[in-house]
């Protein structure tokens, strides 16, 4: 397997979209979208790392393997936190008290 | 979940605890199904290995078995059974666990504050105990705890119930007592130094010998006519109204408003329960009813949570009788009188663990001396 | 992924003799692969590190939204845009060094473009400080005996207490600390690469160094890019509603 | 020949080195840099032995001295304090400097490479390093101990560990955190070294099942340990600035630590327990001269449990006030997972049916494995059942457990494999006869220590208690029992230490095969020459393909063993010397 070696073109592209991204991030956060907040922030902010993962990392031309060790990374990273977030998300449910009340 | 019905087991089994609550004959059930799985799988397993240890055995120095590589049927039929087994392990086990946290309605409540180390007790009608808590049989008593330090949990293995307590949280448990008798309470998560001297004794009653103890205690108060003089010397009075019709104070008039929703500033509402009453003491500008200026100081550090606990219960009274909340099923009225004698567990040493260990400290300082209870010689090492 | 057959199929030739070729491998091709292989490994790791600094945020985050937005506005978006940008062009230009080495380009380009990288971070770090520093300013270091807010006129709107504050800026502290760190080591990795091209070492064939120096770069910004819009944006709408 | 001790083992030298090449990895290079700064994967190996060892040896006095105070109800022996710094000791040394490095490290490092057919590990410097991090980190935490201890457990529960403890809570949790990477470094390498170092021809269904189990043990170090890194590295900033994200007093929530500290300490115990799986599906292949029974199936449990390990952590917070759904959904992966450990359980009794059973001493260990795994397993069952688990948890009966899966297995496992590959390790082999009485007395004294602990822990007797009722004479009686076992445990440990340290120098020589095995590790040289294999192997033929002998090729010159002559390996040496 040789390596690929990316076009100049193709990293300055990718550097001016995520100064857009940086400048579209910075812009919605001024704008109140309710509880859609979070999402717009994280959707451009994955979009980023995406750019930066496939291109400036070199993601997109790499082995197999690497695509796998990069998908496990964010698996178990989601495993930690949702996982996390099925214990505090439904403490409440389970009568008012039993459980846990949080206070203070 | 309810409408599984869990199986039970009256029969004493060898070597556990006295079978003291309703929870423990489901639970020595499961147990017994346990073990009998175990002892079956391990014998299955070792007279296997014996068996073809002993046929197998190596006879010739150079001999060359035929290998095998597998079998699917095999190994499908060794995945499959054991997680059915398993599955069957779960749902039993969880039916168990719902039962045991889904607490009643009903129920006798008493407060418990964990406390680096020792138990502290307070019954709805005022006694306060420490590391000793007395019970009526049959009845069914639901604790709510919380702790002043670090994390301890309540155990006691009669009743096959355990429950973490941790700070800045109300955690309930709730058990039923079959027998009367005298069980062990421990406190079963580390929590420092003298982790192991921090139990003490629970003990079931028959109604009678229970009255007679509650008759015992001198000048004992309920918990919310203590919340009461608490309520009137903190100066909460000045900002809340505590009774109904009156007119609105600086802060949200409490009558009534024991269980209803509030809503608060910013978006939402909360349901007011001891946790909020909790938080609006000791964090007020957490959540602020709707329509209230900022302006309730902290409590933090001025009341302990005992006390806090105090004037929740009051807080809890401030409604219609028979509107109050929960409700103290045994026992609810407040009693005072002389001592009567009954049962004298003042001879009682609260620590069951090793005498020889006991020190003399002062007494308690929350804990005057109430109805029963041992005061004086808790044993507090600081 | 080429294991050792594929290794001998492609001959030992003369690249085996590469000065940076070592012992246990055959050749440079399997060592370039287990390099960058390593390095990716390393990341994953590093993704959990953060990871719990991430659970943490988001627990207290949805246990305390109005808190956390309330204390995200005392940190200056603006600044906080203006290091992003010094950031991504600091990933520019490494992958730009990267891509100079694997051409081959003049040691003056790749040491340039490497000591841009470094320049930006330093700038980056700099401004970091500078922002601390601000923080010091208006006793918003989240240690207790310093934390004082309200004593140096940080209004504390209603419905937050002054702990659900302290936890914020716990987290800020505890998240960019550990960014600032991870920044400061790869500059020190940086510089001896540094070394290595001005000498002329690397080159098409053998540049990993660079290469897996480059991923772990990238991997810091990637960081930064999710903490700009968690710490900085969180409350730029907040101020204006009140 | 010669019944002069020194002159015989000079004859043996004189026919091994006529048979073998002359330099091995042992007798390389000398002096003690060349040790300290080796390279050498199979050094290392050694290296982590002696420390390992050493860590293992002060876990156990640590230990001791807890039967010794349970002995009597009254807590008589030492002050409470003391009791509890030393059960704290004991966990930490046991399984942050014991459990978790101990198989990978000594056995992992030393076999991996030989096994897959490579010189070395991917990144032999970074190998180094790990043995360094480790022993600076041991070191450390060590320190802590010796200035004035911890007291927390090793579990550092906060607030207690944050805001109560004075003891040197930050300095332990430092070596901690160190140490993580000395782990993590070594998981990188077993990753790497697996994909990227085969052998040609040595494909990943030819693996030997040992590489494969050290590769899901290498994902959980890699992808857990940095959680468990910045949970302890949150908790010394919350030590040090008096104030930090799991403080009630800020709205923190102390159960987000147990959350964070069981994410990796859950999975941890896969740490433990998959590389004495990986020596027992060797052992049992070897000693029953067959491939072991589904193959495929072993191998991808190790993944199986790898994966499925992460998802369990919360059965140790089922009444830490875990929200009653997160305890459903934790307890019912806990059951799933159990069944790729069940599948391996079962696939080594199957291939015991039909096959060549010796009664070697590693194999005597992997019979008592499956047995004491078994029961640990099958108690785990028992724990992860909601309902249940409220009347056990923190009780003697957790500690029965993870000693049934932690000694019975992890430490059965490990004495097993040094049995096995002492003879490649050292070129020496051990005195048979003391060994396998070494492991029938480990076996007695193991199950009298910790058996009663389950009764002790069903009747309520909570862990990490100093004192417990006197009222309750049975509970005496069974730690009496324990007390008892435990000496007689510790005495089984002894034997080996002293037969290994006199095999070093008096042990009959051993051949490179002496079981025989298939592994590649068998057709080399035992003690291997340093880059293991004189020239490149290449392999042609399964895992486990038992053949004759004879056609046992050995890989470089030097003649392929001498066929089985009827004697017993230990005697098969060509070291003839009588005893």
């Amino acid at each position: 397997m040789s390596e690929h070696i990316v076009p100049r073109t193709t990293y300055f592209a990718v550097f001016g979209a995520l100064l857009v991204g940086t400048a579209i991030t910075v812009a919605a956060a001024n704008f109140d979208f309710g509880r859609m907040n979070d999402i717009v922030a994280m959707t451009i902010a994955v979009t980023k790392m995406l750019l930066v993962l496939l291109f400036f990392m070199h993601v997109r031309y790499s082995s197999r393997l690497i695509w796998v060790i990069v998908a496990s990374m964010f698996f178990w990273l989601l495993i930690l936190l949702l996982l996390t977030l099925t214990d505090y998300s439904s403490r409440d449910w389970f009568g008012s008290n039993v459980g846990g009340i949080m206070s203070r | 979940m309810q409408s599984i019905p869990i199986p039970n087991i009256s029969l004493p089994v060898p070597f556990s605890p006295e079978q003291a609550s309703t929870f423990a004959p489901h639970v020595d059930a499961l147990y017994v199904y346990l073990v009998t799985l175990t002892a079956f799988f391990t014998l299955l397993i070792s007279a296997a290995i014996i068996f073809f240890a002993v046929k197998y055995r190596r006879r010739q120095a150079a001999e060359l078995p035929r290998p095998i590589a597998g079998s699917m049927v095999l190994e499908l039929t060794w995945t499959i059974i054991p997680l059915m087994i398993a599955m069957t392990i779960f749902v039993w086990g969880a039916s168990i666990f719902f039962k045991a946290y889904r607490a009643p309605q009903q129920a006798m409540e008493v407060y418990v504050v964990g406390k680096q180390w020792m138990w502290k007790f307070q019954h709805q009608t005022g006694q306060r105990e420490i590391n000793e808590l007395h019970v009526p049989v049959g009845a069914r008593v639901k604790l709510t705890m919380t702790t002043e330090d670090v994390i301890h949990s309540f155990y006691v293995p009669a009743f096959r119930i355990k429950q973490d307590v941790v700070p800045g949280r109300y955690l309930q448990t709730w058990f039923e007592a079959t027998k009367t008798g005298k069980f062990y309470l421990f406190c079963a998560e580390y929590c420092g130094t003298n982790h192991s001297g921090m139990g003490g004794y629970i003990y079931v009653m028959d109604q009678a010998a229970y009255q007679q103890w509650l008759a015992g205690g001198t000048g004992t108060e309920s918990a919310a006519s203590q919340g009461q003089k608490l309520f009137q010397q903190r100066g909460c009075a000045s900002c809340h109204q505590v009774e109904a019709g009156g007119q609105q104070g600086l802060g949200p008039t409490l009558y009534g408003i024991f269980g209803k929703q509030q809503q608060i500033e910013g978006d939402g509402a909360v349901t007011v329960d001891e946790g909020y009453i909790r938080e609006s003491i000791l964090n007020p500008q957490a959540k602020i009813a709707a329509g209230f200026q900022n302006i309730m100081p902290t409590f933090q550090g001025q009341v302990s949570e005992e006390q806090v606990l105090q004037l929740v219960a009051y807080i809890r009274s401030l409604a219609p009788a028979g509107q109050q909340q929960g409700g103290a099923a045994a026992g609810a009225q407040t009693t005072s009188g002389p001592t009567t004698g009954g049962v004298p567990p003042q001879q009682q040493r609260s620590n069951p663990l090793h005498p020889s260990d006991v020190r003399q400290g002062n007494p308690a300082p929350q804990a005057p001396p109430a109805g029963g209870g041992n005061t004086g010689n808790a044993n507090r090492q600081q | 992924m080429s294991t050792h057959a594929e290794a001998i199929e492609h001959g030992h030739g003369p690249e085996a003799a590469h000065e940076a070729l070592a012992h246990h491998f055959d050749n440079l091709e399997q060592q370039r692969e287990a390099g960058a292989l390593g390095m990716w490994v390393f990341i994953a790791q590093e993704v959990m590190f953060f990871g719990g600094l991430f659970l943490a945020y988001l627990i207290y985050r949805m246990k305390y939204p109005t808190a956390f937005m309330a204390a995200s506005n005392h940190l200056n978006w603006k600044i906080g845009t203006f290091n992003t940008a010094v950031l991504i062009t600091s990933s520019l230009t490494m992958a730009l060094a990267v891509w100079a080495t694997q051409t081959g380009r003049s040691r003056k380009t790749q040491v340039g473009l490497m000591a841009a990288t470094l320049l930006l971070g330093f700038i980056f770090l700099g401004v970091k400080a500078y922002e601390y520093n601000e923080k010091y300013v208006d006793g918003l270091i989240p240690i207790a005996g310093w934390f004082d807010p309200v004593g140096h006129n940080v209004h504390i709107p209603a419905g937050v207490t002054t702990g659900q504050y302290q936890m914020f800026f716990w987290l800020y502290f505890a998240m960019t600390g550990l960014h600032a760190l991870h920044m400061i080591i790869g500059a020190g990795i940086l510089l001896p690469i540094m070394w290595m091209a001005w000498r002329g070492r690397f080159s098409p064939e053998y540049h990993s160094p660079v290469e897996n120096f480059g991923l772990y770069w990238h991997f810091v910004d990637i960081i930064w890019i999710f903490l700009f819009p968690l710490l900085y944006l969180l409350g730029a709408h907040f101020g204006k509603g009140h | 020949m010669s019944t002069n001790t020194t002159a015989a083992a000079a004859t043996g030298t004189r026919e091994w080195r006529s048979r073998f090449p002359t330099v091995n990895y042992l007798n390389a290079d000398y002096g003690i840099w060349s040790w300290l700064l080796t390279k050498d994967h199979k050094r290392i190996g050694l290296l982590y032995l002696i420390s390992v060892s050493f860590f293992f040896a002060i876990g156990g006095a640590y230990a001791g001295a807890i039967r010794l105070e349970l002995l009597t109800p009254m807590g008589d022996l030492m002050q409470s304090s003391t009791y509890n710094k030393v059960f704290t000791h004991h966990g930490i040394m046991m399984v942050f400097f014991f459990l978790i490095p101990a198989i990978p490290g000594v056995l992992g490092n030393f076999l991996i490479p030989l096994m897959i057919g490579a010189k070395d590990m991917a990144f032999p410097k970074i190998n180094l390093l790990s043995w360094y991090i480790f022993m600076a980190g041991g070191l450390i935490t060590f320190c802590a101990l010796l200035f004035g201890g911890v007291d927390t457990g090793w579990t550092f529960y906060v607030p207690y560990s944050s805001n109560f403890s004075n003891t040197y809570v930050t300095l332990a949790g430092l070596g901690i955190f160190i140490n993580g990477f000395s782990s993590i470094l070594t998981g990188l390498n077993f990753i790497v070294t697996t994909h990227t170092m085969r052998a040609p021809g040595m494909t990943w269904f030819r693996l030997p099942l040992f590489v494969w189990s050290h590769y899901a043990t290498a994902l959980i170090m890699i992808l857990g340990t940095p959680v468990i890194a910045i949970t302890i590295l949150l908790l010394a900033l919350e030590r040090l600035s008096h104030v930090g994200i799991f403080d009630p007093a800020l709205g923190g929530d102390p159960v987000l630590f147990q959350h964070m500290f069981w994410f990796y300490s859950h999975p941890a115990v896969y740490i433990m327990i998959l590389p004495s799986m990986a020596v027992i599906s060797e052992v049992v292949a070897t000693h029953t001269r067959k491939p072991i029974f589904g193959y495929s199936f072993v191998a991808f449990s190790s993944l199986a449990i790898a994966v499925f390990g992460f998802l369990v952590w919360g059965h140790h917070l089922f009444v830490s006030s875990q929200s009653v759904y997160a305890g459903m959904i934790f307890s019912m992966i806990s059951f799933v997972v159990a069944i790729p450990s069940a599948v391996k359980v079962f696939n080594w009794t199957a291939t015991m049916y039909k096959g060549s059973i010796s009664y070697d001493t590693p194999m005597l260990y992997a019979f008592a494995f499956i047995g004491l795994f078994l029961i640990g397993g099958m108690t785990g069952l028992f724990l992860a059942a909601l309902g249940f688990d409220i009347h056990v948890h923190d009780t003697y009966f957790v500690v029965a457990h993870f000693h049934y899966v932690m000694v019975g297995g992890t430490v059965m496992g490990y004495l097993g494999g040094l049995h096995n590959w002492w003879p490649k390790i050292t070129g020496r082999m051990y005195p048979e006869g003391w060994a396998r009485f070494a492991a029938l007395v480990v076996f007695v004294g193991f199950n009298l220590t910790f058996f009663p602990q389950f009764l002790l822990g069903y009747m309520g007797m909570p862990r990490r208690y100093h004192a417990y009722p006197v009222g309750e004479p049975m509970w005496q009686v069974l730690h009496v029992m324990s007390t008892g076992g435990a000496t007689v445990l510790g005495i089984g440990l002894l034997i080996p230490a002293v037969y290994f340290i006199w095999s070093m120098r008096y042990g009959r020589f051993a051949p490179a095969n002496p079981w025989p095995g298939t592994g590649l590790e068998w057709r080399t040289p035992s003690p291997p020459p340093t880059e293991n294999f004189l020239v490149t192997p290449v392999v042609t033929w399964e895992a486990y393909e038992y053949r004759p002998i004879e056609e046992l090729q050995t890989i470089g010159p030097g003649e392929p063993d001498q066929p089985i002559d009827g004697q017993h390996p230990a005697n098969r040496g060509t070291e003839t010397e009588e005893r």
